[in-house]
Order: C-alpha cells, then sequence, then structure tokens
C-alpha cells in the first residue's frame, strides 16, 4: 500500500478562550490514500473544517494551539516544513476549494489574468501555452465559451460558473490532494449536482485524493469513497460511505440518519435528536454523545476508541464493543 | 366542500427598476414576478420550491404585505392588523443581538402599541413556554443561544401577534439536521394546536414532501407546477419539477451522481425570455413551446408546461 | 538640579527645530564687519511720518537724522539735553514762538541730494499733512518755511515748552524730498518699505517676516561708520533668540524675559548691560465704567497691590516703584506726592467707603510684554483679597488697543517711554481730557482742574514754573488713583562683549546707535 | 452550516455585544492596552480627586517663589507668579479631561443621532446631511476650529464647543456606515414586518448597534481631544487665566523653556502621557470589538 497522500494522528487542538479553552479536536486519526475520496462529515460544532484548516496550515496564527498529534503531507511532517515551505505546498500538490466562490476569487481581476497567474506560479507554461492550459481546464469544467469567459470579471458570473472556475483552478497544476469544504453548500441544487459531477470526474480522470467535508449526508453518500463521521471534535465513525450510512454502527450516526426527512412519513413527528452539542471548554470526560444518546449506560463516561465493527468499518461506541464481546 | 382560502393571490406582477439615468428614469426593470396565481388553504401547509432567483423571496414579500405588487391582486380574508408573520432564514442575524429575548419575542406587539411591560413579559413567559424555551431564558440575548434555539425565539416572536398565517422562509436550512427535526416537529405541533396556515419557502425538497400539503414550484417568477405535495413531489410532470428532483442527491440513489447537466445558468429575469421560460433548458421543448403557457390542470396538478398538459390525460372533475 | 541641563538641552533643542521655519537662513558667517540684531516682530512701516513704535524706530532711526540729537555725555552716556545734527546753530524768539535753524552743510541724502532747508520744510509739512501719530508730538498750526537755503523757521501759534525736545523724536527725521515722486500720497507706501534719509544707514534689503539689511550711506555727512553691514533678524521665539545669541550667530537680542537674563549674563562673550530708564510699566483703570468710575475702588485697588513684590518676584528686583506719574530720572517729579503702598487694610476700608464693588471687572492684557501675564494674574489674585471678581482677558496686542480706543474695558496693562526728555509726555498725554482713548489718556480720566494745570504748563517756557505745576498735578492725579502706578523698570539688554560703542539712551527704548558701533575681535 | 459559527470564534461572538468580561479578558492579553487603561483610571483618579492630592491651591500665587524649581516644597517646581506646578497640574487635568468628555459625548451623541437618522430615511435627507458633513470634513479641522474659537470668543467651554461641532461629522459618518449595514440585517427587515415605525427601528435596532463602533471611536477620540483642547489654549483660544489648562500651561512655560523646563516640561507629560493613555486604550477596544479595523 502507497503512502497515504494525508495522514493525521491523534490531533488535538484547543482555542484560547476567555471563559477557558475551547478543545475543538481531541484526538482525530484520520487519513487519505492516493486516489481516495474521503468524506468528512458531522454537525456544526465537531470541527470537521477546523481538523483539515490545522492540517493546511490555515489557521490564524495565535488564534489556537495544537496541544497534541502530529501531521504529514504527502510523507512529510508538516511540524517540519515551514512556513514558505507550506505555501509552496498549497496551491502545489495541496489544492483547496471553499464554501463561498465569491470571496475566493479577486473582484478586480478577470478570470483569466487569475488562472494565467495560478499556472505560471505552478507549471512551466507561459504565454499562448498558459492560457491554452486555462481554456483547456475552463472546457474541462464544461464552460463552452471558456475563451470569453477569461475576459470577464467575477462579478458578472453566476455562484456555478464561479465554484467550477475554482475548481478548474485547483486542478491547474495536477494536485495530488484537494480539500473541499462544502463546496457546493451556497449554490442551487441543479448547479450543485453539476458542480459535484465535475469534480467528481475530474479527480478520478486525474487520480488526486479528496478530502471532502460536508453536513450533507445525501452529498457525502453519493459522492465519497470512504468517510468520517465526527462530533464533538471526535471521529465517532469510519469506514466505506456505503456502509456507514447504510447501517450505521454508531448511535450518533443512526439518530443523524433517522432524523432526515427523506424517509420520514409526513403523518408522524421526526425522530430528532434531543439536547445540544456539549460545551466544548469542558468537554465530557466519556463518550461525547453520551447525554443525547438513548443507548447510553454506564461504561459511557470512560472515553471509547475506535474498534473495529466490520471490514474496514470503525465505530467508537461501548455498546458496539458489548455486543461484540 | 368549499375551499376555504385565507389569501388569494391573482395574476400578480412584480417589477423592480434598475439602474436610473441622470432624469431618474431606469434603465430597465428586473422582472422578479410574472403572474402568480395562489390559492392559501387556511389550516395548511404550502410549500414553495425553487433556485435563488425564481421569486420565492419577493413573493414572501407580498405576502407579508411589505411589498405592493405592480400589478395584480392580494386578497387576505382575514381582518386583523399582524395576521402574517414570518421566520427568515437565518436566526443569528433575524434576531437583534441587543435586545433581550423577552423583547425579542414581543416586538411584533409592542412595535406598534404600547404595552406595560409586565404584560409583555407575560406574553413572552407563555409563548417561550409554548416553543420549548425555559422561562429562565427571557433575560438572555440572541448570541448566548444555539441556532436551534435561536430558531425556537425566532418562531416564538412570528407567534406573538396571533397571525393567521406565518411564512417560513427558509426555516432549517441554517440548522443542523438534528435540529432541524426538531424545528420540523415543532412548527407541525403548533399549526395542529393553533390552526396556522404556513406558507413554507424551501429548495429542500424532502423537507417540503414532509411537512407540506401544496407545493408550487417557482421558475423566474412564476408558479409552473402546483398541486398536492405527495402527488407532484412522487409524479412531477413538469420538466424543470423533474430537473430538480433529480439534482437533489439522495442516500438512497445508486447509479451515483450521473451525467453531467450542460446548462444549469437561470435566463435574465431582466429581459424576459419569449415564449415559455423554461424553453432553453428543456428536454421536451418543441412546437408550441414559442408561446407563453399557461396552467394547465393535469390529473394531480396544474402545470404551466404545453407538451406534458397534451400527454396527461386531464382528470375530470367530480 | 543635576538633572536640569538634560532637560535644557531637550528643550532647547525643541524649541530650536520648532523655530527654524521663522528663523532666517544663514547666520554670522565670520565675517568680522556684520552686525546682528535679533528682534521679536517685523517692523509694521518704516516710514517716520507715520511709525509710532519703537519696534520699527530700531531699523528707523539710523536711516534718518533729525534737526538736533540727544547728547553723550563725555564718560558714554546717553543724555537727556540735544546737540545740533543737522542744524548747526538755532535761536529762539523770547516768547518761544519762533524758532529759526541754520543747517549744517555737508550732510546728503543716499542718492547724493544735499540736505537743505527745502528738505527740511517738506519733511514737516509732511508730515503734518499726513497727521499720523507721530504728527501729534508737535504743536497744531506750527508752520515751517525755509527762509533760505539753508535755514529754517518754525513758527507756533502759542509757546510749547518742550519743542526743541520734540525735533530729536523719530518722527522728526527729515525726509529726502523725492520721495513726493513715488505715488500721490506724499510716497507712504513707497517708504513704509524703503528708505530716503540721510543716516549713517540705508536699507538695502527686507524679507518680511525674516530680516532687514542696513549698509553704510555712501554720501552720509558724518564719520563712516564701522560696520559694513547690519541685519536685523526676526526671531519671534525668545528662547530662539537667546540660543542664537548664545551661539554667537546674534550679537543683540532684544525683549529677552528678564527671568533669564541673569543666567545669561553668566555665560561667556555675553555681556547683560543695565541702563536706569524712563519706561514705566502702570495698570489703566478705566474712570468710565462700573465700578473703576467710584474713586475709592480706585484707591483700594491702588493699595490693594503689592508692589514690592511684583518688582522683587516679576523683576527680580530690577526696578523701582513709580512716585506718581512722572518717573525717576525726569525733571518734574513731585516726591512728596502721595505714595500708595500695599496695605490691604486701607484698601478694605476704601472699598467700605465706595460701598463695596459687585460687578465683574474686565482685565486686558497681551503677549506684547511677557511681564503683562504674571501682573495681570497677580493683580487678580491682589483683588480678590478685597473680594473684587476679576476676570483675565488676553488678546492680540491690536485688538487690546482698538479696545482702549473704545473704552471697552475695566483694568489694563500698559507700558510707557518717552520719546522726548520732557515731563510733558507723561502728563499732557496721560491726563488731558481731549486725550481719551488710544492717544495717551488711557484711563478717561477726566477733570477740569487737571487740564488747566497741564495747558498752564504747557505754554510756560519756564521750567521752575512748570515743574510746580506739575508737582500740583502728581498730587492731584496720585489721589484720585487714576491709574495705578506700578513700577519704573531698568532697561536690559543682552550684547555679545564684542559689541563696542553702544550708547544708551532712555528717550530712545529698542534704538541702538550703529553709526558709533564696532564690533572687536 | 460551515464551522465559522461555531463557538470556538469567540470575536464573533462578542461583535454582536459588548462582553465586558470577555473584554476584559482581552484586554489583560494586551499589555499596551492595559497600561493605557490602568494610566487612564490612574489619571481619571487623580484628576478627580484633585483637591485631596494637590499640595497648594492652584491659584495662590507667591511672587516670592516664582520659577521655583521642583523640589519637596514644590514637587514639580513653580510657574511664572509662583503657583504650584504640580497642584495646577492636578486641577489643569480636569479641564482636559472634562473637554474631552465633553466633546466626546456632545459629538457623539449628535453625530450618531444624525448619522443614524440619515441612514434609515435615505433619499434626499440623507444626500444633503452627508454633503453638508463632507463640507466640514473637507476643511481643515483645526482651522476649522480655530475660526470657531475665535468667532466665538476665547474660553476653553468655547473651545470645546468649536471641537465638538466639528469632530460631529465622524460620528456622522460612522453612524450611517453602521445604520446602513443593520438595515440590511434581516431583524430590521423583520421589524418592517411587523409594521414597526422608522422611529422603533433607529430606538431598539439602528442606535443599540451602532453603539460599539461609536463608542471605539469616542475611546479613540479622547487622546485627540485632549490634545485638541490643549493646542487650542496653546495658541490661546482655549483655557484663559488664572485657570489651568495643561495646554495653556506649556505655552506659557515655553517662555522659560531654558532656565525653567519643569514648567512647559510637566504639563507637556501629562499631556503627552494622557493623550497615549487613552489612545493605546482606544486601540485597544477597537481591535478586540472592531478586528477589521486593525491595523496589520
Amino acid at each position: 500500500m502507497a503512502d497515504p497522500v494525508l495522514k493525521i494522528d491523534g490531533l488535538e487542538v484547543l482555542f484560547p478562550g476567555f471563559s477557558g479553552d475551547v478543545h475543538a479536536v481531541n484526538g482525530v486519526d484520520l487519513d487519505v490514500q492516493p486516489g481516495e475520496i474521503v468524506g468528512l462529515v458531522g454537525e456544526s460544532g465537531s470541527a470537521k473544517s477546523v481538523t483539515a484548516m490545522t492540517a493546511l496550515g490555515l489557521l490564524p496564527a495565535g488564534a489556537f494551539r495544537q496541544s497534541a498529534g502530529t501531521i504529514s503531507i504527502l510523507g512529510r511532517d508538516v511540524a517540519t516544513m515551514s512556513e514558505r515551505e507550506m505555501n509552496k505546498l498549497r496551491g502545489g500538490d495541496v489544492a483547496m476549494i471553499f464554501q463561498e466562490p465569491q470571496t475566493a476569487l479577486n473582484p478586480t481581476k478577470t478570470i483569466g489574468k487569475q488562472m494565467l497567474r495560478v499556472i505560471e506560479l505552478h507549471s512551466n507554461l507561459r504565454g499562448l501555452a498558459a492560457r491554452d492550459r486555462a481554456i483547456e481546464l475552463l472546457k474541462d469544467m464544461r464552460i463552452n465559451d471558456a475563451e470569453e469567459i477569461l475576459g470577464r470579471y467575477p462579478f458578472e458570473l453566476s455562484g456555478g460558473m464561479r465554484q467550477r472556475i475554482l475548481i478548474g483552478m485547483a486542478f491547474a497544476c495536477s494536485p495530488k490532494l484537494l480539500v473541499a469544504d462544502e463546496p457546493t453548500t451556497a449554490l442551487d441544487v441543479t448547479v450543485q449536482r453539476q458542480v459535484l459531477q465535475l469534480l467528481h470526474a475530474k479527480a478520478r480522470q486525474t487520480g488526486a485524493s479528496v478530502l471532502f467535508i460536508s453536513h450533507d449526508l445525501a452529498v457525502i453518500s453519493q459522492f465519497c469513497d470512504r468517510i468520517y463521521v465526527m462530533y464533538a471534535g471526535r471521529v465517532v465513525e469510519s469506514g466505506p460511505a456505503q456502509k456507514v450510512l447504510g447501517n450505521p454502527q454508531h448511535p450518533y450516526t443512526a439518530a443523524l440518519i433517522e432524523a432526515l426527512p427523506e424517509d420520514a412519513n409526513p403523518g408522524e413527528p421526526l425522530a430528532s435528536i434531543p439536547g445540544t452539542v456539549p460545551n466544548l471548554v469542558n468537554p465530557p470526560k466519556g463518550c461525547a454523545f453520551q447525554a443525547r444518546c438513548r443507548h447510553a449506560h454506564a461504561a459511557c463516561d470512560s472515553r471509547p476508541v475506535l474498534t473495529d465493527v466490520g471490514t474496514k468499518h470503525q465505530a467508537a461506541c461501548w455498546l458496539r464493543e458489548e455486543i461484540s464481546a | 366542500m368549499t375551499i376555504d382560502s385565507v389569501m388569494t393571490l391573482s395574476n400578480i406582477h412584480m417589477r423592480f427598476p434598475f439602474g436610473e439615468d441622470w432624469r431618474g428614469r431606469p434603465h430597465g426593470f428586473v422582472h422578479a414576478l410574472n403572474g402568480i396565481d395562489l390559492e392559501i388553504l387556511r389550516g395548511k401547509t404550502l410549500g414553495v420550491v425553487g433556485e435563488s432567483g425564481c421569486g420565492k423571496s419577493t413573493l414572501a414579500q407580498v405576502l407579508m404585505g411589505i411589498r405592493k405588487p405592480s400589478e395584480g391582486e392580494v386578497i387576505r380574508n382575514f381582518g386583523a392588523d399582524h395576521d402574517v408573520q414570518i421566520v427568515f432564514q437565518d436566526p443569528q442575524s433575524s434576531l437583534n443581538a441587543r435586545m433581550p429575548v423577552w423583547r425579542v419575542i414581543t416586538e411584533p406587539v409592542f412595535a406598534v402599541t404600547k404595552r406595560p411591560k409586565a404584560e409583555l413579559r407575560a406574553l413572552a413567559a407563555d409563548l417561550a413556554a409554548k416553543v420549548g424555551l425555559r422561562p429562565e431564558v427571557l433575560d438572555r440575548y440572541p448570541h448566548e443561544f444555539s441556532g436551534g434555539q435561536r430558531q425556537r425565539i425566532a418562531i416564538a416572536r412570528a407567534l406573538s401577534s396571533d397571525p393567521d398565517v406565518i411564512v417560513l422562509d427558509e426555516p432549517t436550512s441554517a440548522l443542523d439536521i438534528s435540529i432541524q427535526a426538531q424545528i420540523l416537529n415543532l412548527l407541525k405541533d403548533l399549526q395542529a394546536e393553533r390552526g396556522l396556515t404556513y406558507i413554507f419557502i424551501s429548495h429542500d425538497i424532502s423537507v417540503v414532501r414532509y411537512l407540506c400539503d401544496e407545493v408550487a414550484v417557482m421558475y423566474l417568477g412564476q408558479v409552473v407546477e402546483h398541486g398536492a405535495s405527495d402527488a407532484v413531489l412522487a409524479a412531477p410532470k413538469h420538466p424543470y419539477t423533474r430537473l430538480l428532483l433529480d439534482s437533489i442527491p439522495t442516500m438512497r440513489a445508486t447509479g451515483g451522481l450521473g451525467e453531467s447537466l450542460s446548462n444549469t445558468d437561470l435566463p435574465s429575469n431582466r429581459n424576459l425570455p419569449t415564449g415559455c421560460f423554461f424553453k432553453d433548458r428543456c428536454e421536451l421543448a418543441g412546437v408550441g413551446c414559442d408561446v407563453r403557457q399557461n396552467m394547465v390542470p393535469t390529473e394531480q396538478a396544474q402545470v404551466r408546461c404545453c407538451q406534458t398538459a397534451a400527454t396527461t390525460p386531464q382528470k375530470v372533475s367530480a | 538640579m543635576k538633572n536640569s541641563h538634560w532637560f535644557q538641552v531637550v528643550g532647547a533643542a525643541a524649541v530650536t527645530v520648532g523655530m527654524a521655519v521663522n528663523a532666517p537662513v544663514a547666520m554670522a558667517d565670520g565675517d568680522a564687519d556684520l552686525l546682528v540684531v535679533a528682534k521679536a516682530s517685523d517692523p509694521q512701516t518704516l516710514d517716520p511720518a507715520q511709525t509710532m513704535d519703537n519696534n520699527d524706530w530700531t531699523v528707523t532711526y539710523p536711516l534718518y537724522q533729525r534737526l538736533v540729537a540727544y547728547d553723550v555725555s563725555e564718560d558714554g552716556k546717553g543724555l537727556t539735553s540735544v546737540i545740533g545734527e543737522l542744524a548747526s546753530t538755532w535761536t529762539a524768539s523770547d516768547d518761544g514762538t519762533v524758532w529759526t535753524f541754520d543747517l549744517a552743510s555737508g550732510n546728503a541724502f543716499s542718492d547724493g541730494a544735499t540736505v537743505d532747508a527745502a528738505a527740511v520744510e517738506y519733511s514737516f509739512n509732511r508730515l503734518m499733512d499726513l497727521g499720523r501719530g507721530p504728527s501729534e508730538a508737535f504743536p497744531g498750526g506750527m508752520k515751517v518755511e525755509a527762509t533760505g537755503d539753508m535755514q529754517v523757521t518754525f513758527t507756533l501759534e502759542q509757546p510749547f515748552a518742550p519743542f526743541l525736545y520734540t525735533l530729536a523724536n523719530n518722527g522728526a527725521g527729515i525726509v529726502n524730498p523725492a520721495v513726493e515722486g513715488k505715488g500721490d500720497d506724499h510716497g507712504t507706501e513707497w517708504l513704509s518699505a524703503n528708505s530716503a534719509g540721510s543716516g549713517a544707514y540705508m536699507l538695502t534689503g527686507w524679507e518680511r517676516g525674516q530680516s532687514l539689511v542696513l549698509e553704510p550711506n555712501p554720501n552720509y555727512g558724518g564719520a563712516t561708520p564701522e560696520i559694513e553691514k547690519i541685519r536685523v533678524d526676526i526671531i519671534a521665539e525668545a528662547a530662539a533668540r537667546r540660543l542664537k545669541l548664545e551661539a554667537g550667530d546674534v550679537h543683540i537680542a532684544e525683549s529677552l524675559p528678564v527671568d533669564q537674563l541673569d543666567a545669561l549674563g553668566s555665560k561667556d562673550g555675553i555681556e547683560v548691560q543695565n541702563y536706569p530708564s524712563l519706561k514705566v510699566t502702570y495698570l489703566y483703570l478705566n474712570n468710565k465704567v462700573a465700578p473703576l468710575d467710584n474713586v475709592d475702588v480706585r484707591r483700594a485697588i491702588s493699595a490693594a497691590v503689592d508692589y514690592q513684590g511684583i518688582i522683587d518676584g516679576i523683576l527680580d528686583g530690577n526696578g523701582v516703584q513709580m512716585h506718581g506719574p512722572i518717573p525717576e530720572g525726569m525733571w518734574g517729579q513731585n516726591k512728596n506726592a502721595t505714595q500708595y503702598s500695599y496695605d490691604l487694610t486701607s484698601a478694605k476700608k476704601a472699598l467700605d467707603v465706595a460701598g463695596g464693588a459687585s460687578e465683574e471687572i474686565s482685565f486686558l492684557y497681551s503677549d506684547r510684554d511677557p511681564l503683562w501675564e504674571p501682573i495681570a494674574i497677580a493683580t487678580q489674585a491682589y483683588l480678590s483679597q478685597l473680594g473684587l471678581n476679576v476676570k483675565l482677558e488676553k488678546l492680540a496686542n491690536a485688538t487690546m488697543r482698538e479696545r482702549f480706543d473704545t473704552g471697552e474695558f475695566g483694568i489694563a496693562t500698559g507700558n510707557w517711554s518717552p520719546d522726548f526728555a520732557d515731563p510733558y509726555m507723561f502728563t499732557n498725554y496721560w491726563f488731558d481730557s481731549k486725550r481719551h482713548g488710544l492717544a495717551g489718556n488711557r484711563s478717561w480720566y477726566s477733570n477740569d482742574k487737571v487740564d488747566g494745570l497741564l495747558q498752564q504748563a504747557v505754554v510756560s517756557s519756564d521750567t521752575a514754573e512748570r515743574t510746580a505745576l506739575y508737582g500740583e498735578l502728581q498730587e492731584i492725579v496720585t489721589d484720585e488713583a487714576a491709574y495705578v502706578y506700578l513700577f519704573q523698570k531698568d532697561y536690559r539688554i543682552a550684547v555679545r562683549d564684542d559689541v563696542e560703542g553702544f550708547v544708551f539712551n532712555p528717550m530712545l527704548e529698542d534704538i541702538f546707535n550703529f553709526g558709533g558701533m564696532s564690533l572687536s575681535d | 452550516m460551515s464551522d465559522a459559527t461555531v463557538s470556538v470564534n469567540p470575536i464573533k461572538r462578542v461583535l454582536s455585544r459588548v462582553d465586558w468580561g470577555y473584554l476584559w479578558y482581552q484586554i489583560k492579553k494586551s499589555p499596551l492596552t492595559l497600561g493605557g487603561g490602568a494610566v487612564v483610571l490612574i489619571v481619571l483618579f487623580l484628576v478627580i480627586f484633585a483637591p485631596v492630592f494637590a499640595t497648594h491651591d492652584p491659584n495662590a500665587i507667591d511672587l516670592r517663589a516664582r520659577l521655583a524649581a521642583p523640589g519637596w516644597e514644590h514637587f514639580f517646581g513653580t510657574d511664572e507668579v509662583g503657583r504650584d506646578l504640580y497642584s495646577r497640574i492636578l486641577y489643569g487635568g480636569r479641564q482636559s479631561v472634562a473637554v474631552g468628555f465633553f466633546v466626546v459625548l456632545v459629538a457623539g451623541f449628535i453625530g450618531t443621532f444624525v448619522g443614524a437618522f440619515a441612514g434609515l430615511i435615505g433619499g434626499r435627507v440623507d444626500v444633503v446631511i452627508m454633503r453638508l458633513m463632507d463640507v466640514v470634513l473637507s476643511v481643515p479641522s483645526l482651522v476649522l476650529i480655530m475660526a470657531l474659537a475665535a468667532a466665538l470668543g476665547p474660553s476653553l467651554i468655547n473651545a470645546a464647543i468649536a471641537i465638538a461641532l466639528v469632530r460631529i461629522p465622524i460620528y456622522v459618518r460612522i453612524s450611517r456606515g453602521q445604520t446602513l449595514l443593520i438595515r440590511e440585517m434581516s431583524f430590521v427587515t423583520a421589524a418592517e414586518t411587523f409594521k414597526a415605525s422608522k422611529l422603533h427601528i433607529l430606538r431598539w435596532h439602528i442606535l443599540p448597534n451602532i453603539l460599539s463602533p461609536v463608542m471605539v471611536q469616542a475611546t479613540l477620540d479622547l487622546g485627540s481631544t485632549i490634545l485638541l483642547a490643549s493646542a487650542l489654549s496653546f495658541i490661546g483660544l482655549g483655557a484663559q487665566q488664572p485657570t489651568a489648562e495643561w495646554g495653556a500651561m506649556v505655552a506659557t512655560g515655553r517662555n522659560y523653556i531654558l532656565d525653567q523646563w519643569w514648567y512647559s516640561a510637566f504639563p507637556g507629560f501629562a499631556i503627552l502621557i494622557t493623550a497615549t493613555a487613552f489612545n493605546l486604550l482606544g486601540d485597544g477596544i477597537r481591535d478586540i470589538l472592531d478586528p477589521k479595523q486593525k491595523a496589520r
């Protein structure tokens, strides 16, 4: 098996706050293999974005503290890399796409200028060759009048168009890892579908690995090979997407799926999860989901670890432990 | 059976001028609504779905009465002043962070008439209990609450003037799934208890299917399909409704993401297309699509598409 | 204070930097024949027929000559008696109304024209026609006539005792008649910025607000001056003037605060010269406004001021209390007249007689003289002991003078120095009810008896008689407390010790005899 | 919903409401702000309780002890009529600080209200108000203040009024800008759906929400106002004798700077320290409440 593109071990991140430190990430292990599309799913506060941002060194310095864990990208330990090396890595071997396509593009420069800059920065292509590359990238994104688009400004384009351009730019330097943080949340469903399709196809075509962050179970289920379900800064379940979502082994994953109105009977109340996410200033000692879990019992006062519950399928729950024992 | 409609919209048009020249004459108009006919039934929930730019928000404003349509008529079958209330999408910005919760909740009341503080507080306490908030929260400020609780506060506020109709403008799209379920359940309970009429604006088809009795699908300022939600969403007739439903990712889908759509851009609402608005994106487009389409009743719903109407046998009214 | 030196350096540096903008660029360039004088403010006008300001006279006096000049004693002291300058001899009629002057030959204006009787006639007619401040020193109706090429006759309507002395004053400077061609206003506009005199020096440059340059008049009739160039630098900040003096960039620095002079005198290369002066500082008590229109209130005020405290404190002892209006050193002073002293008990008594005073009294002063503010503050404090409510108003000097003229004030500060050596300068100016306001009677004092005494004294040519008349007058005006007669201050000036030949004359404050001065190496 | 709104972002939380506990926490983290705040408190304390700390009557003259050097009898020396400089500086601070607060209160109050009104009403009213403010802003403020102070007559209260008038546009701009932002928030839209009046919206939604930036501006302004008032007194348009005021003291002391350095130095230091302290505090509070403007 090749080296993982991204490997996170025992990551703990906390944010200093005035009423105490906020323990946002509490021991996350995660890996992304070459060519793999990995989903990171969870509700707000689950720290799925924080985990990814920490891995890419994107959190503002001083605002956080990584108290434990190691991160390696393409086999290199991030801790040993300088700021310059990190910058070179980002936009080179690692690309990123964010939720708001408006803010990622410079409003005062044409699409063409911005694309050429990225291409020239990270490849040997110059002038017309670089321009041809840009057009090719846009065509791959099903943008037909690519030459014309190059002369446009971001505000002249729709959100879907902008996001497709950003994906095109992300692939400009043939990244080995693409981190996509809720790339379609701000888009309409028809556009979302198109963007997801293009992203998926391009990743498969170039063999890039994707770390896909989303709160949308349905999107995750269709897009990803393997997923991590996060809750309160911990991974509670992981495994192949279809397995985890089709046969959830952690009560939280199960409850989440049950709460979807998709299969609900309009006449009956939805199966909601009572309560709210725990306060991470004083994270619970044991299982973080304990307080909201209908299966909670004495064992849940100590922290469960991820254990195999099937082929490549893991869950962090004492309940499974008991069953398998 | 007589239809008890709480509001009737007939042929509503809404256009806004843009880009005035030096004499104050507009360069043109944005055509936000282009002939909306809707009957809103008392005690029922009407879902309004469509993509951004389809005119949902403008429609909500017309329903609220804060915008007067450029054309057409809104008939309200109730008398009181505060008959339509609204719950916004983002509880972060729809609640003033500088007001204590009890003031937030009772604002629709004290914004128009002076009432003693005690009376307002009592009202707030009553409503807070209704939406599942503990009474001690009344003196706190909105930022101290989670998204779900904030949306409960917003709902309590909408209830404070005892409205007949509540417009729910994507009330759960900013919430986590687990919280969304709680809010949807609350809305259902309140409707049952108070006989409220909901107009539920959403892009989330599965929520609409769960919550709504009827659904109206909007495209470029028009309703293109309108009918009972289970029927419409199970067997969409209009090609746009179908496209919309096909686009929605579901956990049960097996075929992956499928093929990419080639044209996802909405036509401009500054210069309305001639003929059928959906013509350029429609796979069925053909003869007859060069003229404006009217709503045609089909077996289960009304559809604004001549092609479907022609192939679907019309239900003979009973 | 051991640390004080550091602050001094920093403070001095700050002031120098701050003032550098105003200061002239190049300083004494090692040229032994350049004399630099530092003044606080730019002259207003250089026309001797217009200027009434000692500040202007610094420049104008050496540019022009007069019929007579103040004499200098054997030991180099300025005297109040006069000798001929342009005039070689003169005679007066017995009744003192006709004065005939014979002009000396050999005097010439800077353009080479001879100073003749026509020029004298022209200059006095011009002065009287213009009728500005300087003309007021001369009696109305005076006729001036050239009665020969080199002879001038003055005819007065009535005798005017101080007449001869007025001819030594700045306004009596003889102007080249050629200025008449410089415009239809007797050349006033041109002359206010140029020189046309026969003095030892002539004006060769004036950069407004920066400096003026004087160079010897090539046609000067007297001994050729030793100093080849004089520059008057305008440096507003006292501290900057002082620093320049210390650095040797300036030879004479005017108007330095008295507090600094002692320290300065101990510096190497600097000499602080003290001269008894006739310059007095006094307070105007506006006799027209309540409560100062009540003589007992004025008496109370006069007794509430700690004269010696002000002299010791503010003047560092360099002055004496005035004994009535006429200063010590001027003939005619009545040493027997009342002199107020600091006596709160009698002040309170006087105020009781007046029945108290509740009105707010305004007190005007300006920053023209750095002593005025401390005097104002001190007076306010003294009067508050009587329960008098004094409101200080610090004004621009010009504004303050306007208020003197309109009489809109209660108390104000003033300095006075005589232009000619006659008690007339103090008595007739200060108390004549025809001179209310800026003209001199700034207390708006009116007393018919005093007016009569003044009139009598001015027409008499008998010094003894005049002394008696002024003596009586002093009794009255002191008793009626027309002014508060504060002090007579020494004239103190800081000069580099290589400046030689300076003669101070109490009539000529701020005026330097450049023609007789020299620089040693 | 993205993680951006998670409670791990404390800045966002505070933006929604002044949270004094949080503010204190942040101030504690910034030594400059803390130092500035501490000095401001000390200055305020000394100045308010000037009669307690003063060793002499600030207006009592003693001509025989004029221009005395600092020592045990007179901590900071005496001035040209022998008044105790230490006591005068304590009392003088009252003038300076009072002017600062007066200006900030008056300008802040009027400016905020006018700006909010303009922003909320919009249209012609807005245009007229803003053009008027532009005119005021386009004239160098010190020149305008001097002109106004000269026209009103030289006194400290007139100087304060002049400064306040000239600083109004700053608050108008801030409050109008904020009003335009807040007007677009959906809680205002919500209030419109309740058929609330403009006055209701102004009272309950606009004013409470524009308070933070206005307060930040006000704190920053305090320092510069104290400087301005001192500058006016320095050039003779502010406090008049015998009132003790720092700027006026520096101005008079300037005549004695070479031999009596303490006369200008101590009131100068008082101005420097106080203005700097207020500015540090203001900067710190701005960085905390309004991180967008933080200088990087």
